[in-house]
């Protein structure tokens, strides 16, 4: 008989199952996001740890393990921490914990992936009995962002002593403040969640989590069908399809951005007219509508509405990006471009993408096959991450993919980035425009959060014409549930950011 | 159609009218074609015939083991009255091991390589001989009868622990007839028992299974192409040929006054030990191959007495005219009466050719066709080292005919592998036609396209001896091209031709592929493969042993013919005696490595002075 | 039959045998002819690091942080400044104290990361190889005792068809037929231990099973089909040798030779097999290990799964060549040749 | 003991059924793509579409046609695997007849490095080095044609071994013709036919392999109409489109036994005339 599921506890009417099992489509490998900071990494990291602040399914910043926190001046931020939190554990969350843990994204020994959040601050203490005091070198909007989840997770500082770069393994597991607490994880195969009572926040409805690494998509599928898990998080959208059918599948976006990247600087791509050639010659809708299904927005710019939260109105954002006016899809405009850059007859160009990013091979393929027809030749390869991401900042290629998870909810993350012209080391289309660069130098220091959005979009709108990236798609990601089960409390471009395990309810 | 005599009561095996057909390309083609014969009990009865006459066939079907694609058409097989063709399956296997027994040809296969001999004694003996008592009791029982089973047969107790690599070939037929023996059989077949042995072992196997049969007071059947082997040994011989028996009688009476033109060629054909004859009859042709055999005698094409009818009229046995009844002489020949006393054996004129003399001068290294002198080869392997040739000294003159002879494994073919260059020697001088090869490696290409008119080797087994994608134009015109350089086309057809026809081949044979000759044929290509290059000495290894008689007996003239046309020497290596008085000028005899004796042929077959040559001479088989 | 009674000698003892079956300096040669190729392959495993394009030390970095102190560390730590040679002896040394080096992705250590996963992956190895035994060797005993007739056909009809299927593809379709359709197993997962490891191990066993039962199919049906035509068994048959005897002890006895010798071979397959059975089923085993570690360049991690995979291969392949002179005798070293007694 | 076929008649009919399916894919694989210019026209507003009447097949996530892709991809399928048993003929033959016939030290080092490779598990090889070493298809495939070759090595070794021998190769030594001569000469053509059925069984396996190496990632560059890698792309439209990830699975299989068959029946036909 297929393995049966853990019957209903209460039957109907807001109850919970006992044990939910969830598919992931790939295997984590390590726990500790700092080890590995895959998008579903944090999915289960959130889960157990917290950070001093929380992020709202829509992106706003709120109280997290700081109840409060105060900016004294511009370079300084005191956080006064929740009273009676403990950890998973039973020991309380003192100052010195939080202390701890930054100090081991920032241990040199560790190479923490999240380090370079921390490059420019200059200390972190224990300021009282509850109160962390950080201090910067310079002003830095997108602080509160970096203490996050998304850049700390905080854990015991005797446990971070005591498994000092083992974080994370099957062996030392990780230790937290959140709504669940990890009781077992094989690499590769599986991760075990109990529920932790003893968390401040709302009582997570479901008491056993499983998490199976099923990296298969058929299999996964089956498995989906054949009830031996609830659900899945993270379906590719060419996948999720297939998955409606057999569950409940919400697709959310995910505020990433897949983005052509031209080098400024780089024959034949420093001639503005064989960028907009390239422009008109990608059907950024079709990409859309065939390669994702319709599952992602073709991007207007890097930051995906969602990004700027609480910056701006929606409605003042839309109203931009709007404006902004991409060449559209059109090869005679392509060709009379390209007639008229430096480069009539054509060229040869190589896009590379990622083994992990089917859909941009995809839009690759499809740009290529476009681009055919006006005489230039792309050729597509397809290459590892770790190769991709060593080619990104290597300045080879004129031509890249941009694919881009931002960790945060401010756009300044992306355009800082990409479009500062003293970026060098991101800076992959190497784009330097004073205007540009100066609204976002302008946008750093500017603490009032309209005139900061205000600012940023002026420097996107402004880039927009030079064409340093052509903006591909935003992305969505898809979760299936099984039709006994809802996340509840809204599905914005943040909900799996954070305990999104404890708003799973039966339906 | 041969019927079978009237004999008295049951005999133990009675064959009647037995017909096969291979069934395996669709149309049956006919294998046998109603042969009959009878075994009474304690009695010891011969078939000889040449190779593909079925005699192997005829015993497998005896036993129920024919091969797949064969499938009996007519007849009967009764063993003691009981019909074995209508017998189940079943109870037809019961009856092998325990009624009726099969000894097979090769003492080198018919023993499993990874079994001890006593296992495989003990797997044949019958389930109830040992008490019931279990276990330990009855595997000690078992290995006593083994160990009585060995000694039975000659063979020591320790034999039962080792495994059949570990023993010489005369001993794996020892043992291996034990366990043909183990079920104690009424009848034991024994199908070629001795052909893979050299003469000494041949007779013990044959003296053993002549005692055994007389202890055992079972019926033997021996199926050989030896003539010599079956007169020596059976009391009755059956003369089997195409699928068809021919003469049957008693073995004395066949051997002096055979009433079948067939049985008379064969005899005149076989060379004898004692006396050397100026020529050796040979029977022209071949045996007629399955599928084209016409409706009268098959042996019409080949018989010097043919007349119109024996082609159409089926055979028929009558008795041999003036022939006595019991046991009765019988031949299938239509002219038999008619012929008489024309079907005795051919007078042969004997010679008494010089050859050599003792005293004669030794030729200088430079003249003579061979020279060695302190050849040594050692072969080394993991289960030790193997002294093949100690010390050997042999001298081969120009236009001689030498015959070394020795037992399995004396060292001959080694010697002969070195003299072709295809092999080397530890030590020693070797000079070839004046060509001096070194000690200590294998000679390089150039050294051996000197050699190759110098000297050329013809080997045993004619089925190998062509490469069997060539047609023997081809072969003929590498062996040209190689020795001779490239000549024109006309004119390496012309060569081509003459060679084929020095060893009485027609010239359409150029146009043949191996496969379509028979054994006599391909060895008669391979001898003129060797005359293409004009060598001084031409070594035979063994190069008649693989053939029927009336083939070696074409062979051996055809040599000794192209050696007086020609003026090359021969080295000729052979484990028959009678074919050293008939062919050579001088005899060698090794043992064990070493040239134990040599001379003149006629002074060492005749007065023997090493005791290994006169086991040699002891061990031959006369009828 | 008046022969009188000879002295029987008693048969030789299990340990006289054994030792006479495995003469130690047979034995100390095959030790050191795998010891000789362990060292052979490990040394290409450890040139993989060479093999890798760009610096050796940016490569065991990993994509993050290649500060100078970073790559200084690791250079000091590998020992990269010195020759080649001398860095294989430091690695190998490592390797003898079992320090396979830490994870560039997991920051874990190589050995522990390696232990369940070895062990999963040597559990499905070892089901997926009873399969394929189970399967194939009745199977090839069955096709050759009915050469070139309609079972002989259907047999190797089914061999040539498990052999042609790429592992992933049946893996998929077994699931969807026993998993989905039927519910029988389940479809993906590696199971709690005990019973439930067993039932989960089912499917991917029989998928892996299947991809190399052929092999082993074709091994064995020759392998009989040149034993059935020995002249020994015909010998065997000819006096009344039961038809039992004859299959078990004279034609699968002659068969074992060179399908063990084979087997060994078979281990290559199945090896290679895990790796696509492993994905499929969602398993952690050691290819999925293997195929992350290449896809993330994480070299201690493919380095040490690599030997690990040539150890098994060398040690199945040692197995082999010692099961050789126990099933064949000739090639033990000789005893001396008894005489004949007359 | 010979034993001999009962029937010949479904075997040939078999065989004949192979050789058909062979030539119309050889006829696939070098005419394909002219026979079919539109192969690679993308439709990306179709998306992976459900088979109907102008797409037999349907379509992929880029909107071309599969069942034009699945012609047009048989030469790049095949090519590679011939590539790889070709190469894999060529080095075998020519090592395979060096060790055999010059015996000694050459053999043995050949013999001990064919033994090695022959027992490495191919698919992982050439997985750690093509992945480790970055060269993509080109080295795969050059992987493994030196993993495929010990086969070839060891057959054509032993076949000469076997032969090298045999009276009618010495009497071609005695003649004083070169050892070269000799092998390639006498002794290959005979080992000649044992080799081509190897070469086909080769073939089948190299076709299964290389779309394994598609399915983890490491096959042919990515658009190319390549059966393992339609497969391994279209995997996910499984339970969509069935027909998108069935029909190149079908179509490997499909190859894989037609070659797999008419190997095996050569290697028989070899056999028997070896024995008669
Ligand atoms: N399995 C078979 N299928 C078809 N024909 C066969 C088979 N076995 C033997 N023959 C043919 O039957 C004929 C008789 O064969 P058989 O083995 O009985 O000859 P033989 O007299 O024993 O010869 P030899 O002295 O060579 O052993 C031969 O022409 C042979 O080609
Ligand atoms: N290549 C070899 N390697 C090892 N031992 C060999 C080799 N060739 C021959 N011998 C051994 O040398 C000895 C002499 O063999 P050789 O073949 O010369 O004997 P022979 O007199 O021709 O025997 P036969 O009459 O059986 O042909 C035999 O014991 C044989 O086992
Ligand atoms: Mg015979
Ligand atoms: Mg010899």
């Amino acid at each position: 008989a297929p393995p049966r599921r853990e019957e209903d506890e209460g039957g109907q009417g807001g109850a919970s199952p006992e044990k939910v099992t969830l598919a992931l489509p790939s295997s984590l490998s390590s726990l500790d996001v700092g080890r590995e900071s895959g998008t579903l990494n944090y999915a289960v990291a959130c889960l157990v740890q917290e950070g001093l602040l929380s992020v709202s399914p829509d992106g706003e910043l709120r109280p997290g393990l700081a109840a409060r926190w105060t900016q004294p001046d511009e370079r300084t931020y005191v956080f006064t921490l929740r009273r009676g939190v403990t950890f998973s554990d039973g020991t309380p969350l003192t100052p010195d914990d939080v202390v701890a843990s930054v100090e081991a994204i920032r241990d040199p020994k560790n190479t923490n992936a999240l380090a370079y959040l921390y490059a420019h601050v200059t200390s972190v203490k224990v300021t009282g009995d509850l109160e962390v005091t950080v201090r910067l070198k310079k002003p830095d909007a997108l602080f509160l962002w970096t203490v996050s989840p998304s850049g700390l997770l905080v854990s015991s500082r005797a446990f971070l002593k005591r498994h000092r770069g083992e974080v994370g393994t099957g062996k030392t597991l990780l230790l937290g403040t959140g709504a669940y607490r990890v009781t077992g994880f094989a690499a590769d195969d599986h991760v075990l969640l109990e529920r932790n009572d003893a968390w401040w926040g709302e009582k997570p409805g479901v008491r056993t989590l499983k998490l199976d690494f099923v990296p298969d998509a058929g299999t996964r599928l089956v498995a989906m069908k054949s009830g031996a898990v609830d659900g899945a998080l993270g379906l590719a959208s060419d996948e999720a399809r297939g998955w409606e059918s057999a569950a409940e599948v919400t697709y959310t976006e995910d505020r990433s951005v897949v983005a052509l990247a031209f080098d400024t600087g780089k024959a034949p791509f420093d001639d503005p007219r064989v960028r907009r050639a390239v422009a008109h010659a990608a059907d950024r809708a079709g990409m859309a509508e065939g390669i994702l299904h319709g599952k992602a927005q073709v991007a207007a710019a890097l930051p995906s509405p969602g990004m700027w939260g609480d910056l701006l109105p929606a409605e003042q954002v839309t109203a931009a990006y709007d404006r902004i006016a991409l060449p559209a899809h059109d090869l005679a405009a392509a060709r009379k471009e390209l007639a008229a850059s430096g480069h009539p007859d054509g060229f040869t160009a190589e896009l590379h993408y990622p083994g992990s990013g089917p859909q941009l091979g995809k839009a690759a393929l499809a740009l290529a096959a476009e681009l055919k027809k006006i005489g230039v030749t792309l050729k597509v390869e397809e290459i590892t991450l770790e190769q991709w991401i060593a080619e990104l900042g290597s300045g080879k290629f004129p031509l890249q993919f941009l694919w881009y998870f931002p960790t945060t909810g401010d756009p300044a993350e992306l355009l800082d980035a990409y479009l500062h012209g003293e970026a060098e080391a991101t800076n992959i289309a190497r784009y330097d425009q004073a205007k540009v660069t100066g609204a976002l130098k302008a946008a750093t220091t500017e603490t009032d959060s309209g005139k900061r959005g205000a600012l940023l979009l002026e420097a996107v709108t402004e880039a927009a014409g030079d064409l340093p990236y052509l903006p591909l798609w935003w992305a969505s990601t898809a979760t299936a549930l099984s039709g006994r089960l809802a996340l509840g409390g809204g599905d914005g471009p943040f909900a799996l950011t954070g305990p999104w395990a404890a708003r799973l309810r039966s339906s | 159609m041969a019927v079978s005599a009237p004999v008295p009561a049951t005999p133990l095996l009675a064959v009647e009218g037995l017909r096969l057909a291979a069934t395996a390309s669709g149309t049956p083609v006919p294998l046998l074609d109603g042969v009959s014969l009878t075994v009474g009990r304690g009695e010891s009865v011969a078939i000889v015939g040449e190779s593909g006459s079925g005699k192997s066939l005829t015993m497998r079907a005896a036993m129920g083991l024919l091969p797949d694609g064969v499938e009996v058409t007519g007849g009967t097989v009764r063993l003691d009255g009981t019909d074995l063709g209508t017998l189940p399956p079943r109870e037809r296997a019961a009856l092998r091991g325990h009624r009726m027994s099969l000894l097979l040809q090769d003492p080198f296969t018919m023993l499993h390589p990874q079994l001890t001999c006593g296992r495989q004694i003990a797997d044949g003996l019958r389930p109830g001989f040992a008490a019931p008592g279990g276990g330990r009791a009855r595997r000690a029982a078992v290995r006593a009868e083994v160990v009585r089973r060995l000694a039975e047969v000659g063979l020591d107790a320790a034999v039962a622990d080792r495994h059949p690599h570990e023993l010489s070939g005369g001993m794996r037929q020892r043992v291996a007839t034990a366990a043909a023996l183990a079920g104690d059989p009424d009848l034991l077949i024994a199908d070629e028992p001795t052909t893979a042995l050299d003469a000494a072992n041949r007779r013990a196997v044959l003296d053993l299974l002549g005692e055994l049969r007389a202890r055992r007071g079972m019926g033997l059947v021996l199926v050989t192409h030896d003539l010599r082997a079956a007169f020596s040994a059976g009391d009755r011989v059956h003369v089997l040929y195409a699928g068809q028996i021919l003469e049957q009688g008693p073995a004395t009476r066949l051997h002096t006054v055979p009433g079948h033109p067939y049985t008379a060629a064969l005899l005149a054909a076989e060379p004898s030990l004692t006396e050397r004859y100026a020529e050796l009859p040979a029977l022209p042709g071949s045996v007629p191959p399955p599928g084209s055999r016409g409706s009268g005698c098959p042996f019409a094409d080949r018989c010097p007495h043919t007349a119109g009818l024996c082609r159409t009229t089926p055979l028929l046995a009558t008795p041999v005219p003036g022939a006595p009844q019991d046991p009765p002489h019988l031949t299938a020949c239509l002219r038999a009466a008619e012929l008489g006393p024309g079907l005795a054996p051919v007078r042969r004129t004997v010679v008494e050719r010089g050859g050599e003399e003792e005293g004669d001068p030794e030729p200088a290294p430079e003249q003579a066709a061979l020279h060695l002198r302190g050849l040594h080869r050692v072969f080394r392997s993991p289960a030790g080292d193997h002294t093949a040739l100690h010390e050997v000294d042999l001298t081969v003159r120009r236009g001689q005919i030498v015959a070394l002879a020795g037992e399995s494994g004396s060292g001959k073919t080694t010697l002969a592998r070195i003299a072709a260059g295809l092999e080397s020697a530890d030590r020693g001088t070797c000079v070839v036609g004046g060509v001096p090869l070194t000690a200590g490696r294998r000679p390089t290409t150039a050294e051996r396209r000197r050699l190759a008119s110098r000297v050329q080797i013809v080997f045993q087994d004619p089925y190998s001896s062509l490469n069997p994608l060539r047609d023997v134009g081809a072969t003929l015109r590498e062996a040209l091209t190689a020795t001779r350089g490239r000549l024109p086309r006309a004119e390496a057809d012309a060569e081509v031709a003459r060679l084929l026809d020095q060893v009485r081949l027609p010239a359409s044979y150029a146009r043949r592929r191996p496969a379509a000759l028979s054994g006599g044929e391909r060895q008669r290509v391979a001898v003129a493969r060797a005359l293409a290059a004009r060598p001084e000495l031409l070594i035979c290894d063994e190069a008649v042993a693989a053939l029927d008689v009336s083939v070696q007996a074409q062979l051996l003239s055809l040599l000794g013919q192209l050696r007086d046309s020609e003026g090359f020497a021969v080295l000729f290596i052979t484990h028959d005696l009678a074919v050293v008085r008939q062919l050579a000028d001088r005899a060698v005899v090794m043992h064990r490595g070493r040239v134990v004796e040599q001379g003149p042929a006629a002074r060492v077959l005749d007065r023997p002075e090493h005791p290994w040559t006169r086991r040699m001479l002891d061990g031959h088989l006369t009828p | 039959m008046s022969t009188p009674p000879p002295p029987v000698p008693p048969a030789p003892g299990v340990a006289a045998r054994l030792g006479a079956a495995l003469p130690p300096r047979y034995v100390a040669r095959r030790l050191a002819g795998t010891a000789v190729l362990l060292v052979v392959l490990s040394a290409a495993v450890f040139a993989l690091l060479q093999l890798a394009p760009g610096d050796p030390a940016r490569t065991l970095l990993g994509a993050r942080g290649a500060t100078p102190e970073a790559l200084a560390e690791v250079r000091a730590r590998h020992h990269l400044d010195q020759p080649v040679l001398v860095q294989y002896g430091h690695w190998l040394g490592d390797l003898l104290r079992l320090d396979l080096g830490t994870s560039i992705r997991t920051g874990e250590s190589v050995a522990s990361a390696l232990g369940d996963r070895a062990l999963l992956t040597c559990q499905l190895v070892g089901l997926g190889f009873a399969t394929a035994l189970l399967l194939g060797l009745p199977l090839g005993v069955l096709a050759a005792f009915r050469e070139r007739r309609p079972t002989d056909r259907a047999v190797q009809g089914l061999g040539v068809v498990t052999l042609s299927t790429p592992a992933f593809a049946s893996g998929l379709a077994l699931i969807y037929v026993c998993a989905l359709m039927l519910g029988w197993f389940p479809a993906y997962g590696a199971g709690e231990g005990g019973l439930d490891r067993l039932r989960h191990l089912v499917l991917p066993a029989v998928t892996l099973g299947l991809a190399v039962m052929a092999v082993l199919l074709k091994l064995t049906r020759a392998a009989v089909v040149r034993e059935l035509a020995r002249d020994h068994v015909t010998f065997a048959r000819a006096r009344g040798v039961g038809p039992r005897t004859v299959l078990f002890r004279y034609v699968l006895r002659g068969a074992a030779v060179p399908v063990t010798a084979g087997a060994a071979l078979v281990l290559a397959y199945l090896l290679a097999g895990t790796v696509m059975v492993e994905t499929v089923f969602a398993l952690p085993g050691l290819g999925p290990l293997l195929v992350d570690s290449i896809t993330f360049r994480d070299l201690p991690v493919v380095q040490a799964v690599a030997l690990a995979v040539a150890t098994l291969v060398c040690l199945a392949n040692l197995a082999a060549d010692l099961a050789q002179p126990l099933l064949d005798p000739r090639l033990r070293t000789p005893a001396p040749t008894p005489k004949a007694a007359r | 003991m010979t034993r001999v076929r009962r029937s010949r008649r479904p075997g040939r009919l078999l065989t004949a059924a192979c050789a058909t399916v062979l030539a119309l894919l050889a006829l696939a694989a070098c005419f394909g793509t002219a026979l079919l210019p539109g192969w690679d026209r993308q439709d990306l507003a179709l998306g992976a579409a459900m088979p109907d009447a102008t797409h037999w097949l349907g379509t992929d996530a880029l909107g071309r046609d599969i069942a034009q892709l699945l012609v047009a991809g048989a030469r790049s399928t095949l090519a590679g695997a011939a590539l790889v048993a070709l190469g894999a003929m060529v080095l075998g033959n020519a090592l395979g007849l060096l060790a055999g016939y010059l015996g000694g030290r050459v053999d043995a080092v050949v013999h001990r490095l064919a033994d090695l490779l022959l027992a490495l598990p191919a698919l992982l090889v050439t997985l750690v080095v093509a992945g480790i070493g970055g060269g993509g298809y080109a080295l795969a495939v050059g992987v493994l044609v030196v993993l495929t070759s010990p086969g070839d090595i060891r057959l054509v070794r032993s076949a000469v071994r076997e032969q090298r021998h045999l009276p009618y190769v010495e009497a071609a030594e005695t003649l004083g013709l070169s050892r070269a001569t000799v092998a390639v000469r006498h002794i290959w053509p005979n080992v000649l036919p044992v080799v081509v059925a190897n070469t086909l069984l080769n073939f089948a396996g190299a076709v299964v392999s290389l779309s394994a190496l598609s399915f983890l990632g490491l096959g042919v560059p990515p658009g190319a109409p390549d059966w393992g890698r339609l497969l391994a792309d279209n995997r996910t439209l499984l339970y969509d489109n069935p027909s998108a990830a069935l029909a190149p699975a079908l179509l490997i299989v499909v190859a894989a036994v037609a070659l797999n068959l008419l190997g095996d029946r050569l290697h028989e036909a070899f056999t028997d005339r070896g024995r008669s």
